[in-house]
């Protein structure tokens, strides 16, 4: 029942907003919803807690820990980030940058977009977890031109067809997973079910399971961001509002991964190797690798945050290729405090560059000074991103690294070099635009920096202390995936 | 620690103290006489010391606390230092206060002190000299330790009464490591107490002088304990030297009837040691300043050398 | 006899393909689409003919009312209003383009015969076709610089997903492929849009245009 | 109170808190600066005193351990307090308590709002280093080690507004970062399997190849060296003490460098185990070349912050050379002699805590008080401000490693250690050993002449350049009275520590038993108060009790007998000017020209830019730069590197979607081949 509510409201918003999204009091509306969605996820967390995994509607839905804490993180950020896209489009508007069109069209996909996300996530059955998944692109796709400059209708091209392309492999992998298993199922929709697919995983076809693995990897990797299928994910985020940024890096990228890992659970269970593993972490770490180097060259500052992204996606892919429960479960808590964190970076890099008029950060200087807060937020958030303790990020790179170090020490220098470059690169970058002399300006709207600090202090409890039910989500999603 | 050892630290000391200005004239006579002059006499340095204690002392305006305190300083750290070298004894209970090493921290204390004492004035000169002065130090020092070293290693302690019994006892042989350190040791002294050719004791040419231009300012009481110092300091070294590399003559422990042997022994060595080192002075030449650190760095090598010798053959 | 037929159209399918990958003119382009389609749609219907998978009947229809008549008629439209009608050289010459076509083909054969052979069904041997069509419009996408043809090659890599599905399975269960059916459908719509804001912002579908945001 | 029961753990984490604690409550504060400066100051130092009487008390105790509500789910926070975290935590807090008290004066004229935050980083910072010498498990351990990084980070950018200051303060945390990281992956390299395999108790049993020991040796060595200050992982150091608030520079000096170090004695002699005697020599080549250039490079600087943050180099250089020794002598079988070097190190690290803070709170009085840092325009500040210029002198001889204060002693054990060569039974170690104790002792003559350079130029001679009309001192030319109260702590030390070292090495001897199971001989022990001896009394001793007494009474007696038999008249008069009447300030030697022989001798490790004007020049000056051969030499290549390889990566997206589709289309290709 909370499924359908879970589903529902946001859904129902997405109409309403379509509707109203011009009024003036649309942001409220799309707080509302958010809000409710978080609510209705938050019971279905406690039913899941109580109950256990279930499944809904004739086993087209499934709950089990794993997807249920991402639900609970989406609608968490997608809640906090409609809290901050209130003042921040409404400046946005005043400005003259959106007009109230365009805000129908922003928070009618919004509410869309969260709605696909959770489709994505809740769904058992992988084709429409294909679907829900393009939707999810359309949904967005429209968001990240909404400003109509060519450099975002540029990035929104380039995210349409590439991540379209890239789908429509996941596409062909999906079919051939179908194809592996009418033959143990029998035909229809049962063989699309993952549960079904997940007790019969060890009769599968391992030939066509490792191809339609490839085709899989290859289609969700692109949207997931890895190395060298991420070309649009810096420009979208460099070129979308904010808050678009904030849940694509933040909720896309992880749901995504979702699917990657789904299918990894069953292709594993056919082959009985470490083929998928090895596929992983050789992808991931290319990815931290390169995303590392390309960070060091950026000059814009959601494009780095972007870059940022996509090498802490190369490194929760390492983990999870790396397999076992402690790098399963610290895959899992990178996951969450990655979007938590990097949502929040990104509410602070909206307002700091609200504040200075630009997304080059030469011209972003000495935040601290006029803006204490968002400076704080910024540097802290920067920070925490960079895995320095005592924030969460760490201790999933904690564990990452010595499990690494203990099973696949050659990794080790690849991981390194990343990590290092990254630091240097991210905040060497940061740090100008955080000290210094201020050349930042009043705006006429508050910022909303509650949902930076909620974010930044969640992420700051995950370093020092995971809370026990928390902690037997990760544990057993990190069985079921490990 | 009995009270004869005791009477003999006291004795020593004192015999040091007072027996130091007369080798500073010995050596000045032999090397006028070396030059064909005839020399002031070896009681000369007590004449003027006595002259200066009676000056009226003058002092630089600016000059601060530390000016006047340094040269009472370096005085007890001479005193201390010539208390704990065995020179006619071995049986010294202040000798376990300081071992060679504390030694060296001795002589670098008293450097430190004058060196600090002669920019204290803020002239041209007082910081030429602070600065040639630990220029020599920074070499001489660790050169000093290692020749000291070897011996350290030759006899398992580094404590100086029981190097010297060691060595006292010992079978006379060429010891190519301890010749390394000897020739080392030498040249350390040489700079150490401001002899040619590392620097001239005779000259007040603004230039080439090291120690006088770290004692420019100082005048009558001052200037008189500084100068004492320098000569206990020369006395301690030819003492070391002597007790390092001829040791033999020495009375151990508190022995009286060995005294007076050991007395005419000591007088023996050093007479010959500062007619040598006047001998020295006499046919070289003064080098430059800045061949000084050469100099020193053979010093250091020296000694190391000397060590690392003494490691290859001492198995 | 049904499994020479899907044949057939099968080695149609692939001719199109080729054909779509050496075809200058726009508008030419969306017939071959529109041919493509038919085609798949046909097959989808013997398929469903001889097998009696009832909700194959529906995938036909389906095909057919979108892949052949709606998406060519809207992008014919969207080509008359934007007047985009003018040739198009692609960014290697037709030749090149065309025998690194027939390595993907061999490719995607060898890489299919395997799975083939286990494949229960009667149009197993199309897996191969299925497969190279997609990379061949893959192909295609690459070597087009309007963002018309680019589309176009899009939705043909969709016609030759939809033709490995049928192929290989039987075609995928029916919310599945309606709700394919309904992405491709809003994808067109979106594209559509697109078309419109570029053509604002750029006053041309050159994608070449497109090239600012990168790394210098 | 029953010993045996008393919580020292909880005590010691409850310090840990309190100082947490204090902080927030200074960011609560917001109205008045005085009552942070006047309250929170203080009370911060009586917890330090409390954690130095703490500590001093369970020196000798077993280890008391205790587990915290935090952490990861399977590993909660372990503390543990045990000899070695002790003795760190006892130089933590009798360190701290001094800077802290000079600190309640010497920030009390910052704004509200600068004051709040610096009280809370500091005071953090303190809490961090407490957290680490507690740390009895991986994750903790990293967990207040980058908390420590951090807040010292933001203290050093405190003056954020200068751009040196940031970039000091950036490269210091992306050094102290990758160290970590470093340090990370040697606990990766110990640990078996599972999350709770993270606790050090764990770690301890981990069985290891000599190879892998050997990975995880070296990876600490990375790690801790970069904190510590190690060639060539020092580039931060110079930069970033300085740049700090003087206090935060004392701190970082004078305490956080330890932690490094306790960290390498954690892993080296507690994790691994049993230290092998290559990575001694290792340690010890390290620390000697580092001591040799940390002090060169200290002369030949004119920031007397700079020049003090170079002598830490210095020191940190000794420090590994002692331990360096200890891993020699432990790893080939002379556990006697190893504990000699283990306590000479740590001797070490006390001695360096106490006179590097006072030298650095000297240094920021003068800085305080004239707004001067460069030498060259310094001088004669001990006519203005005398009482400094006592600490400074007391703290100068003392890192000169003068008798009969602290610094002697530590040298004087190292050099003992490295004497016992002769029990070595490798030959190219018996002749590598003496050769250390050769560079230990040039190092320290050089130091010698590094604090005459310092003290002399600084404090004697004439005023060389105008008193800044803009610095922010308070009216008060010399130290204020917490300023001196806080020096005169760390001045006290030096000499206690300089003057009892037996009863000093007695206690370390107990932190040697706990951390790497062997102590002194007993002859050693036996010696009494008043004779510190390494093995026995015919070997080697030092009674600097004797020492201060014989120096003190001959002093006295001389300075009695030239005023009775004499007499005391003194006259004033100009100084001498050799007949040349027109000697200016400006004619006295300059900073550069005290390093200018060194740099001669020495050339090839510097890198230098000189320009000697012409005789010709109208306005002719002399210009001299003299940089760190490190950054030139090791770390703009990889700087270089890095960005030629990211020009080239960067290449990779040029921003044509056919290519990017090309990019998808060939993994996609590659993949399925690879499958096949």
């Amino acid at each position: 029942m909370e499924i359908v509510w879970v589903l529902g409201v946001p859904l129902l918003g997405s109409a309403l907003l379509a509707l109203l999204g011009h009024k003036r009091y649309a942001p409220e509306i799309n707080i509302v919803f958010s809000l409710a969605t978080l609510v209705a996820a938050a019971l279905l967390v406690v039913r899941v807690i109580g109950s256990g995994p279930m499944t809904a509607f004739d086993e087209q839905f499934f709950v089990d820990p794993f997807n249920v804490f991402l639900v609970a993180l989406t609608c968490l950020v997608g809640f906090t980030t409609a809290v901050f896209s209130r003042p921040y489009m409404r400046v946005e508007e005043e400005h003259g940058r959106v007009t109230a069109v365009r805000l129908r069209l922003y928070h009618g996909a919004y509410q869309l977009f969260m709605f696909t996300m959770l489709v994505t996530l809740l769904t058992n059955n992988l084709g429409i977890l294909w679907v829900a998944m393009e939707g999810a692109t359309l949904s967005t796709v429209l968001l990240v031109s909404l400003y109509r400059t060519p450099a975002s209708i540029e990035a929104a091209w380039k995210y349409f067809i590439l991540c379209g392309v890239g789908l429509a492999q996941a596409l062909f992998g999906t079919i051939l997973i179908y194809f592996a298993a009418e033959k143990v199922l029998g035909g229809g929709t049962v063989s699309l079910l993952w549960t079904q697919l997940y007790e019969v995983r060890h009769q599968l076809e391992p030939t066509v399971m490792s191809l339609a693995f490839v085709f899989l990897l290859v289609g969700y990797g692109t949207k997931v961001g890895l190395v060298p299928l991420h070309n649009w994910l810096p420009d979208a985020h460099a070129e979308g509002p904010t808050p678009i940024s904030a849940v694509l890096s933040g909720l896309l990228l992880n749901v995504a991964l979702y699917a990657v890992i789904r299918s990894k659970v069953l292709v594993d269970g056919a082959l009985g190797t470490e083929f998928t593993g090895q596929l992983m972490m050789g992808f991931g770490l290319l990815t931290v690798v390169v995303a590392a180097l390309f960070l060091s060259r950026q000059r814009d500052i959601k494009r780095l945050f972007g870059y940022s992204s996509i090498e802490h996606m190369g490194i929760i892919t390492f983990a999870f290729g790396m397999g076992g429960k402690v790098a399963a479960y610290a895959g899992l808590l990178h996951m969450t405090v990655h979007s938590l964190t990097k949502s929040g970076i990104f509410f602070a890099v909206g307002h700091a560059v609200q504040k200075t008029g630009t997304q080059n950060m030469a011209d972003i200087r000495g935040l601290i000074e006029r803006n204490p807060t968002i400076g704080w937020g910024l540097a802290l958030g920067s920070l925490a991103i960079l895995g320095v303790p005592p924030f969460g990020v760490f201790t999933s790179e904690f564990m990452i690294l010595t499990t690494a170090m203990h099973e696949h020490p050659w990794a080790t220098p690849f991981l390194l070099f990343g990590l290092a470059v990254a630091f240097a690169a991210i905040f060497g970058k940061v740090q100008p635009m955080v000290f210094g002399q201020s050349n930042a300006r009043r705006l006429p709207h508050q910022p909303a920096l509650l949902p930076v600090f909620l974010h930044l202090l969640l992420v700051l409890m995950l370093g020092l202390y995971i809370p026990p039910y928390l902690d037997q989500w990760y544990r057993q999603a990190a069985a079921l995936i490990g | 620690m009995d009270a004869a050892g005791i009477a003999f630290q006291i004795l020593q000391s004192v015999f040091v103290v007072l027996a130091a200005p007369a080798l500073l004239g010995w050596v000045n006579q032999c090397r006028a006489w070396l030059q064909n002059r005839k020399g002031p006499g070896i009681l000369r340095p007590y004449f003027l010391l006595w002259r200066l204690f009676h000056k009226e002392a003058v002092v630089a305006h600016n000059a601060s606390a530390l000016f006047r305190a340094t040269p009472y300083v370096l005085f007890g750290c001479m005193w201390l230092a010539a208390g704990i070298v065995p020179v006619l004894a071995t049986d010294l209970p202040f000798a376990f206060a300081a071992d060679i090493i504390a030694l060296v921290g001795i002589f670098a204390l008293a450097r430190v002190f004058i060196s600090l004492a002669a920019m204290d004035i803020g002239t041209a000169f007082g910081g030429i000299g602070a600065r040639r002065e630990m220029l020599i130090g920074f070499l001489a020092e660790p050169a000093m330790l290692m020749t000291l070293f070897t011996a350290a290693f030759l006899s398992g302690s580094t404590a100086l009464t029981t190097i010297v019994e060691t060595l006292a006892h010992r079978e006379f042989a060429i010891h190519p490591g301890l010749a390394c350190a000897a020739v080392a040791f030498l040249m350390v002294l040489l700079a150490e107490n401001a002899r040619i050719p590392v620097d001239n004791p005779t000259t007040h040419l603004e230039l080439t002088m090291i120690h006088e231009a770290l004692i420019l300012e100082y005048s009558a009481r001052h200037l008189a304990l500084v100068e004492w110092a320098a000569a206990i300091k020369l006395f301690a070294y030819m003492t070391i030297g002597i007790a390092l590399f001829v040791p033999w003559g020495i009375a151990e422990g508190s022995d009286w009837l060995g005294l007076p042997l050991a007395v005419a022994a000591a007088a023996a060595k050093l007479a010959l040691a500062g007619a040598g080192l006047a001998v020295l002075e006499t046919v070289s030449a003064k080098f430059r300043v800045f061949r000084a650190p050469e100099f020193l760095s053979t010093a250091f090598l020296l000694a190391v050398l000397g060590m690392l010798v003494h490691f290859l053959t001492d198995v | 006899m049904t499994e020479q037929w899907v044949n057939l159209a099968a080695t149609i399918l692939l001719i199109i393909a080729f054909a779509m990958l050496s075809q200058r003119r726009v508008l030419s382009l969306v017939r071959l689409f529109a041919w493509q389609g038919l085609v798949l749609s046909v097959s989808t219907a013997m398929v469903a003919y001889s097998t009696g998978q009832s909700h194959l009947w529906i995938s036909a229809a389906l095909t057919l009312g979108l892949k052949v008549i709606v998406l060519p008629i809207v992008l014919h439209s969207l080509i008359v209003r934007l007047n985009v009608r003018w040739d198009v050289e692609p960014l290697i010459n037709v030749p090149t383009t065309m025998l690194a076509g027939i390595g993907l083909v061999i490719f995607a054969f060898a890489l299919a015969t395997p799975i083939s052979q286990l494949a229960g069904t009667v149009t197993r041997s199309t897996l191969g076709i299925a497969l190279a069509s997609v990379l061949l419009s893959f192909l295609m996408m690459i070597v087009r610089r309007k963002a018309v043809p680019q589309v176009i090659g899009f939705l043909a890599m969709e016609n030759g997903l939809f033709f490995a599905a049928t192929s290989a399975t039987y075609g995928m269960p029916l919310v599945v492929e309606l709700g394919i059916a309904l992405d491709v459908l809003v994808g067109t719509f979106v594209f559509g849009i697109f078309f419109f804001h570029i053509r604002e912002t750029f006053d041309s579908l050159d994608i070449r245009h497109m090239e600012k945001l990168k790394e210098d | 109170m029953n010993l045996a029961s008393f919580p020292s753990a909880e005590a010691a984490v409850g310090i840990g808190l309190a100082w947490l604690a204090l902080g927030a409550f200074s960011l609560l504060e917001s109205e008045r600066a005085r009552f942070v400066a006047r309250g929170v100051f203080p009370l911060s130092a009586l917890v330090s005193f409390a954690l130095a009487a703490l500590a001093l008390r369970t020196l000798g105790d077993p280890a008391d351990t205790l587990t915290l509500p935090l952490g990861l789910p399977d590993l909660p926070f372990h503390v543990r307090l045990d000899g070695l975290s002790a003795f760190f935590l006892c130089l933590l807090g009798v360190c701290s308590f001094g800077i802290t008290l000079y600190a309640s004066d010497y920030f009390r004229s910052e704004s509200v709002q600068k004051l709040r935050l610096l009280s809370l980083q500091y005071h953090w910072f303190l809490a961090s280093m407490t957290f680490v010498l507690l740390a009895d498990d991986a994750y903790m351990f990293m967990v207040a080690w980058e908390a420590m990084a951090l807040s010292s980070y933001f203290l050093v950018v405190t003056e954020h507004r200068q751009g040196t200051i940031r970039r000091a303060a950036f490269i210091y945390l992306l050094i102290a970062h990758i160290g970590a990281l470093s340090i990370l992956l040697c606990f990766g390299v110990l640990h078996e399997a599972g999350v709770e395999a993270y606790s050090f108790d764990a770690l301890r049993q981990a069985q290891l190849t000599p190879f892998w020991a050997s990975v995880a040796f070296l990876l600490a060595l990375v790690g801790f060296g970069a904190k510590a200050g190690m060639m060539p992982l020092h580039v931060w150091l110079p930069d970033a003490h300085p740049a700090a608030p003087s206090p935060v520079s004392a701190l970082m000096s004078g305490v956080m460098l330890k932690t490094a170090i306790y960290g390498l004695v954690r892993v080296v002699f507690d994790l691994i185990g049993s230290p092998m005697w290559q990575w001694g020599l290792l340690v010890a080549g390290m620390g000697a070349t580092t001591a040799l250039f940390g002090i060169l490079y200290a002369l030949q600087q004119n920031d007397l912050k700079r020049l003090l943050a170079y002598s830490s180099v210095e020191n940190i250089g000794i420090i590994l050379v002692g331990l360096g020794l200890a891993m020699i002598f432990f790893g080939s079988g002379h556990p006697e002699a190893g504990a000699l070097g283990l306590i000479g190190a740590f001797y070490h690290c006390l001695n360096h805590g106490a006179y590097k803070s006072l030298l650095f709170l000297g240094a920021g009085t003068v800085l305080r008080s004239t707004g001067m840092r460069n030498l060259n325009e310094m001088g004669g500040l001990i006519h203005r401000m005398p009482q400094v210029a006592g600490y400074f002198l007391v703290g100068s001889l003392a890192i000169s490693a003068l008798p009969p204060l602290n610094g002697f002693v530590s040298e004087w054990l190292m050099l003992q250690t490295a004497l016992q060569a002769g029990q070595l039974d490798n030959g190219v170690l018996r002749s590598l050993v003496p050769l250390l104790a050769a560079m230990l002792a040039l190092a320290a003559a050089l130091t010698a002449r590094c604090f005459v350079k310092a003290f002399g130029i600084a404090f004697l001679g004439q005023p060389r350049g105008v008193v800044s009309e803009h610095a922010h001192g308070h009216g008060e030319e010399d130290a204020s009275l917490f300023e001196r109260l806080g020096m005169a702590w760390l001045a006290v030390w030096c000499l206690v520590l300089g003057v009892f070292p037996s009863t000093v090495v007695g206690l370390l001897n107990q932190v040697s038993l706990s951390v790497a199971g062997a102590g002194l001989p007993p002859s050693a022990l036996e010696a009494g108060v008043l004779w510190l001896v390494p093995s026995t009394q015919a070997r080697a001793s030092y009674g600097p009790i004797v020492f201060l007494l014989v120096i003190a009474v001959v002093v006295l007696i001389t300075y009695v007998t030239v005023r009775v038999c004499f007499h005391g008249r003194l006259r004033r008069a100009p100084p001498w000017d050799c007949g040349f009447p027109e000697q200016t300030a400006r004619m006295q030697d300059s900073s550069e020209g005290f390093g200018q022989s060194i740099r001669v001798i020495f050339a090839p490790i510097f890198r230098i830019a000189q320009r000697v004007p012409n005789p010709e020049d109208a306005q002719p000056k002399f210009e001299l730069r003299v940089e760190d051969k490190h950054w030139h030499g090791f770390y703009l290549p990889i700087a270089r590197a890095v960005e030629y390889l990211s020009a080239r990566i960067g290449k990779l997206q040029q921003g044509r979607i056919s290519t990017y589709l090309l990019y998808s289309f060939v993994t996609l290709i590659a993949l399925l081949v690879f499958v096949r």
